[in-house]
């Protein structure tokens, strides 16, 4: 079990939760699992969403383990220039 | 609308070419002659990228008509280097790293080639003045006033 | 369209007077393939008056300087005799535009084109500088400030052309001067600028003054009553308060991309008591 | 994947050597080719007709007499790039960017356009498309598009992140909020408190190079695209979608980039350019003028930002907040989100709110600009903690240091932060001998922060080992400043060979898997990795050739400086064999050497930078002039310092424009008054002093060699020191940004007044 954090936007498709334990083992997992618990953010993990797993930024690698206790954190896709 | 027929001097070799009365040289030069060191950055003046020298005075090609090079002399970027030997600027912007993407790099080593016939010792000062018709939007202009004072010093030694 | 490349003056203003189509004259270029490149023109007829006669030429005369209409504005200063006798009228030529423009552009270009703008005609005007104006109709010689009528305007009429720009010989105790207002360094526009042209007594008193604001209204000001302030006066810095408040006083400016009314009326009078300084010094004074 | 990314500290022969890049004498000789620099046998102009209206409703296009005129061989509008994008929203806006649709969004909109014999036919049959325009009422600026009685220019527009949903349409299509902790508790504990509200203009990439592309599109159905962008991939992906063609059948080559700082992440004209080329059958060369460059791509957004900061009077900052209002152009983004994300991710705070809103405003659509929307809010945040240190009479650097973020700290943006660079950048700043050097009259010193993201992001690579032993790289990542050299070096330096064994090439979509775009400061920092990846995989190729030829095991061979060794007592006797010896046999030893790799390359670690500047000021005109420049930043590892050097400068630079004059000048008529290098003031060589450079290194946990992005971080301060300086030198606090001479006078002409 782990818990994440969700940025204001997201909180709010999440039925206003900012905080949600989900059972994952991974960056996959978790998003399959959100999308099935809270229909609202399928749209957001479509659009694209970053994982922070204990402050290193994650946006592509879905196979990265969740680590028990550690702080996972999530955020809107970014661009650069 | 009429073709001008133009003989002129380019690089040394004598290059004649027709092209229309509102030609421009850089347009004679890119698109007749393949000649595409001479970029168009701007089209009206403002950037320097498509600088060559005409008849010893550094001008931006976009603003000169290609039936006004009949019978002079043109210098572009393609005529800098001697065969494999570059020119002391060009190897110098090398070894600076005076240049990131480099669209402005045939502009500056022109301006900077006529600035220093003109004044073989220029200071900073003189140095920044005279590449100021040269916009550069990736060096903040640093390496590359390196690299001509760079140029100077072994220009003045050789 | 077509090219032409005469070779006097009298052909020339025959082919400007032509009653079809319209014509453009390039000397410099740096206006006229700006104007065609933005689509704003598209002459029948390109008139390069490069290789005329003498239009390409400095000459020195005993009543002063005749600069001819294609001498791009870096031949002036290299001209030592007129840098030293005119470093106003040169300094101000030499801010136009980059150093590429430089080796094209011309005083007389900088002139017909008839920007509010122009840098080198502020320092003609307070040179007194005059126009050789050709036409179908002969030669006359007209003051400088009587040739833009209006932004992008002149008062030349059809078929004719600028020969020459007069400048008098300096009396001893002479001196101008020019500055601008630009953000940048290089490469811009005057957002307000000013030209002061100065004649000392032996003691150092002005006993003529000319100044002239451009890029302050419609054409080129003249402010007499700027001069009528220096004149008698030693540039003390009461004269030089009164000559900054005259000028902002005078200026019709207007807000646009390049600066407001309440700056170019300030910066006008700055840069008049500044250039007024210059002139002075330059002129011997102390 | 099984490559393991974590940093071990080591030493270096080939990283951290400054050699001359390898695409330099092209580059000094004009040979090298840019996006305008290509033709196609049989090649068409195309040209663009745009839209002079800032709002419009587009209710007719006659293109009959274009279409008539001699020479002309196709004309488009909207009909000819129907919508594909099946519901994808962004699609869909990129696709209403590259032609108007129902209505002209912006000044400069593309609302037709032709491909003809020669430019001069195709200006012509511009004049004859006539489009039949209901003009609407428009909106500019940013403040007044959020009130309620704005024309609304999207009426799908809701309002997204608000509960309950808006019951009308508006202009702000999305607000964002992050933070942590209870400001208002935080600001009842503050002994002064700072608010203050702030502007900034919208400013263009001004990359020298304008948007240029050839297309090619065969009657077979495949296609071939050349082009100046900074991601040919990602516009390989959109282009094909846009004109309903599969990926694999369109083959984009990336000419050398004439600059792209953001600006070249987005399509514009090439979807158009290969719509021409298929209704005409031939190919199409496509280059934007400058004033095209200007009114149609890039700008980043203006803004308005309110922040407040509070602080005990012991240094200690208590509560911050900042609202932040970003244009977006017409269409929906993210650029306030960003900003919110970044204001505060320098400091250490308890109790932090930041608010975003997206608005939508009649100008071109917003893109990215190097570090996009983080320079913006580092200004109002940096000029607020500015003025707060001096209310509570500390040193300014100090006052930073005792709030700066550290290890573990949890960032104003979220996330609990790993090893990070923005302390020792301050304490680099407070030794800095310019923080020392003596200043005259009307001259004024100022100092600030910056942070970014970085990226890392999907790479692969090619590593080819010829059988005289030269290696070629294949890379993904567009160059866009030298970043063929620093992944030579990388190779060199993993292999154990000289740097001149090495040439990096980019490859086009059709040689190589998919890259993403070179954004975010990913280029060096994921193109390296993958690098590494595929020479380690070579290595492992090339210990087993050795170990043929020796006929022992592969396990028995090591790979050491360059050579394969073999190990333990038995082999002692057989000496060393080099790659060139090893790749000469490689015929006979199982074929060509490779090594390859596809990775994602996450975890790019944050950037920090701090900035000093000196100024001064005229105080009789407003004019200002920069006297000395210094950036001090976290590199994580410089692997080739002088283009790093060159990152630090470059960014400073377009930030000293951005602070002091560059601005986009909306006339009343909705139309841009400046599209031009004249009027818009990028900083030219005279107005600039050298600018130095503090490289620091603390090594990114995440990257073999410690490597982080370096590209954008140094967009970020400067807009923050300069106001800060001019601050100290003319004792005005500028709050609008471009500083130019009109504002800077206005306010020294306000204080003087009282």
């Amino acid at each position: 079990m782990v818990e994440v954090t969700l940025w204001g936007a997201l909180g709010a498709a999440a039925g206003g939760k900012s905080k949600i334990d989900v059972e994952a083992k991974d960056i996959r997992e978790l998003f399959r699992k959100l999308a099935e618990q809270y229909p609202g953010l399928e749209p957001h993990i479509e659009r694209g969403i970053a994982v922070a797993i204990d402050g290193v930024i994650y946006r592509d690698t879905w196979s990265k383990e969740l680590p028990q206790g550690s702080e996972i954190f999530l955020l809107p896709r970014l661009v650069g220039g | 609308m009429a073709g001008v027929a133009v003989s002129t001097t380019i690089n040394g070799d004598n290059v004649e070419y027709l092209c229309q009365p509102d030609e421009t040289l850089l347009d004679v030069l890119r698109d007749r002659l393949g000649l595409t060191g001479a970029k168009e950055g701007c089209g009206t003046g403002d950037c320097g990228a498509c600088s060559v020298i005409l008849d010893d005075r550094l001008v931006c090609s976009c603003l000169v008509l290609g039936a006004e090079a009949e019978g002079r002399n043109v210098e572009t970027i393609e005529g800098m280097a001697h065969g494999d030997k570059l020119h002391p600027l060009q190897q110098k912007f090398l070894e600076h790293a005076a240049l990131q993407c480099g669209i402005c790099t045939p502009g500056f080593l022109m301006a900077a080639k006529d600035l220093l016939a003109k004044n073989p010792d220029p200071t900073e000062e003189e140095i920044r003045f005279g590449l100021a018709g040269n916009l550069c939007r990736c060096t903040g202009y640093d390496k590359i006033v390196r690299a001509v004072q760079d140029a100077v010093s072994e220009m003045k030694a050789a | 369209m077509r090219y032409i490349r005469p070779q006097s003056i009298e052909d020339a203003v025959g082919l400007l007077a032509e009653p079809d189509g319209t014509a453009a004259i390039l000397a410099g270029g740096s206006d006229l393939l700006v104007r065609m490149k933005g689509g704003f023109i598209e002459p029948d007829l390109i008139i390069d008056i490069k290789a005329i006669h003498g239009l390409g030429e400095i000459r020195e005369t005993a009543e002063g300087f005749s600069i001819g209409s294609a001498v791009p504005c870096a031949v002036l200063g290299e001209n030592a005799a007129l840098k030293k006798a005119w470093p106003g009228v040169v300094e101000a030529a030499r801010l136009i535009g980059s150093k590429q423009v430089q080796g094209r552009c011309t005083i007389v270009g900088n002139l017909c084109n008839a920007s509010p703008a122009a840098d080198s005609v502020p320092a003609m005007v307070a040179a007194g500088a005059k126009a050789v104006v050709v036409g179908p109709s002969g030669r006359r010689t007209v003051p400088v400030e009587a040739v833009p009528a209006g932004p992008g305007k002149t008062s030349l009429a059809k078929g004719e052309i600028i020969e020459a720009i007069l400048l008098d010989k300096r009396p001893p105790h002479a001196g101008d001067a020019y500055l601008r207002f630009i953000p940048r360094t290089e490469m811009d526009i005057a957002v307000v600028s000013a030209g002061v042209n100065l004649t000392l007594d032996e003691k150092g008193t002005v006993k003529t003054a000319r100044v002239a604001l451009g890029a302050a209204a419609p054409t080129v000001l003249l402010v007499e009553e700027a001069a009528e302030v220096l004149v008698g006066s030693k540039l003390d810095e009461a004269a030089l308060e009164r000559l900054a408040k005259v000028c902002s006083g005078a200026c019709r400016p207007i807000d646009d991309k390049r600066g407001t009314v309440e700056f170019r009326r300030k910066v006008a009078g700055v840069l008049a008591r500044r250039a007024a300084t210059t002139a002075y010094k330059r002129a011997g004074g102390k | 994947m099984n490559f393991d990314p974590r940093y071990s500290a080591r030493s270096f022969n080939s990283v951290g050597t400054r050699p001359i890049r390898p695409d330099g004498v092209d580059k000094v000789t004009g040979r090298a080719r840019y996006g305008a620099d290509f033709n196609m046998a049989g090649q068409l102009v195309g040209r663009i007709l745009r839209s002079p209206h800032a709002h419009a409703r587009i209710r007719k296009i006659d293109t009959s007499k274009a279409q008539m005129l001699a020479g002309v061989k196709a004309v488009i509008t909207a009909a000819d790039l129907p919508d594909l994008t099946d519901g994808d929203a962004a699609m869909y806006d990129i696709l209403d960017n590259c032609m108007a649709r129902k209505k002209a969004l912006y000044d400069g909109h593309a609302v037709a356009a032709v491909a003809a014999v020669d430019a001069r036919t195709a200006r012509q049959a511009l004049k004859l498309i006539e489009v039949d325009y209901e003009v609407l009422p428009h909106v500019t600026d940013v403040d007044e598009a959020m009130k309620h009685s704005a024309p609304v220019l999207n009426d799908s527009i809701f309002t997204e992140g608000v509960e309950p949903r808006p019951a009308k349409p508006s202009n702000i299509s999305k607000r964002s909020q992050f933070g942590h902790g209870d400001t208002e508790e935080g600001f009842r504990h503050a002994d002064k408190i700072v608010e203050r509200s702030f502007r900034t203009e919208q400013t263009h990439q001004g990359y020298i190079e304008p948007h240029a592309c050839v297309a090619s599109v065969s009657s077979d159905g495949t296609a071939d695209l050349w082009v100046c962008t900074q991601g040919h991939f990602v516009y390989r992906q959109h282009c094909a979608q846009l004109l309903g063609m599969e990926a694999s059948k369109l083959r984009v080559t990336s000419s050398e980039i004439g600059g792209g700082f953001g600006g070249k992440t987005h399509v514009w004209a090439e979807p158009v350019a290969l719509a021409l080329s298929r209704k005409a059958g031939r190919p199409v060369k496509l280059v934007m003028t400058r004033d095209e460059v200007f009114r149609a791509s890039g700008p980043t957004s203006a803004t308005s930002i309110d922040v407040r900061i509070g602080a005990r009077k012991d240094g200690t900052i208590t509560a911050a907040e900042a609202t932040l209002r970003y244009s977006c152009g017409p269409f929906a983004g993210t650029w306030a989100e960003v900003g919110a994300m970044t204001a505060f991710a320098c400091y250490r705070l308890e109790n932090v709110k930041t608010i975003g809103h997206e608005v939508l405003v009649n100008r071109p659509k917003t893109a990215a600009y190097r570090a996009p929307s983080a320079p913006m809010a580092a200004f109002a945040v940096e000029s607020v903690i500015d003025e707060l240190a001096k209310e509570i009479g500390m040193d300014p650097v100090d006052f930073r240091i005792r709030n700066a973020a550290q290890e573990g700290t949890r960032s104003s943006y979220g996330p609990v932060y790993g090893p990070i660079g923005i302390g020792p950048t301050l304490e680099a700043v407070k030794n800095h001998p310019h923080m020392k050097a003596p200043l005259s009259r009307n001259q004024g010193r100022g100092m600030a922060c910056g942070f970014w993201f970085n990226f890392g992001g999907q790479t692969c690579t090619d590593l080819n080992i010829g059988a005289d032993g030269s290696v070629s790289l294949a890379v993904g990542t567009i160059d866009v400043g030298g970043s063929r050299a620093s992944l030579s070096l990388i190779a060199a330096e993993e292999l154990g060979i000289a740097y001149e064994q090495v040439k990096a090439v980019v490859a086009d979509t059709s040689s190589l898997g998919y890259n993403d775009m070179t954004d975010g400061s990913r280029g060096t920092f994921s193109t390296s990795m993958a690098t590494i990846s595929a020479a380690r995989n070579a290595i492992k190729t090339l210990r087993e050739r050795a170990a043929q030829m020796w006929d022992i095991s592969a396990d028995d061979v090591a790979w050491e400086k360059g050579h394969a060794v073999a190990k333990g007592g038995k082999h002692g006797n057989l000496g060393k064999l080099s790659l060139k010896e090893i790749a000469a046999a490689s015929g006979t030893t199982g074929g060509p050497i490779a090594g390859h790799s596809e990775l994602v390359a996450d975890g790019a670690g944050v950037s920090f930078a701090t900035h000093i500047c000196d100024i001064e000021v005229d105080p009789e005109t407003g004019a200002t002039r920069v006297l000395r420049y210094t950036v001090v930043q976290d590199a994580g590892k410089a692997v080739h310092p002088t283009y790093v050097e060159g990152q630090y400068q470059g960014g400073a630079a377009q930030g000293i424009g951005w602070a002091l004059n560059e601005e986009y000048i909306y006339g009343k008529d909705g139309r841009l008054q400046n599209p031009g290098f004249l009027d818009y003031r990028i900083p030219v060589c005279s107005d600039l002093p050298m600018i130095d450079t503090q490289i620091l290194e603390i090594p990114n946990p995440n990257h073999p060699y410690g490597v982080r992005g370096v590209g954008e971080t140094s967009i970020v301060p400067p807009l923050a020191a300069i106001a800060n300086a001019l601050s100290n030198a003319a004792g005005v606090r500028m709050t609008h940004i471009p500083m130019s001479p009109p504002r800077v006078l206005a306010a020294i002409e306000a204080k003087q007044a009282g």
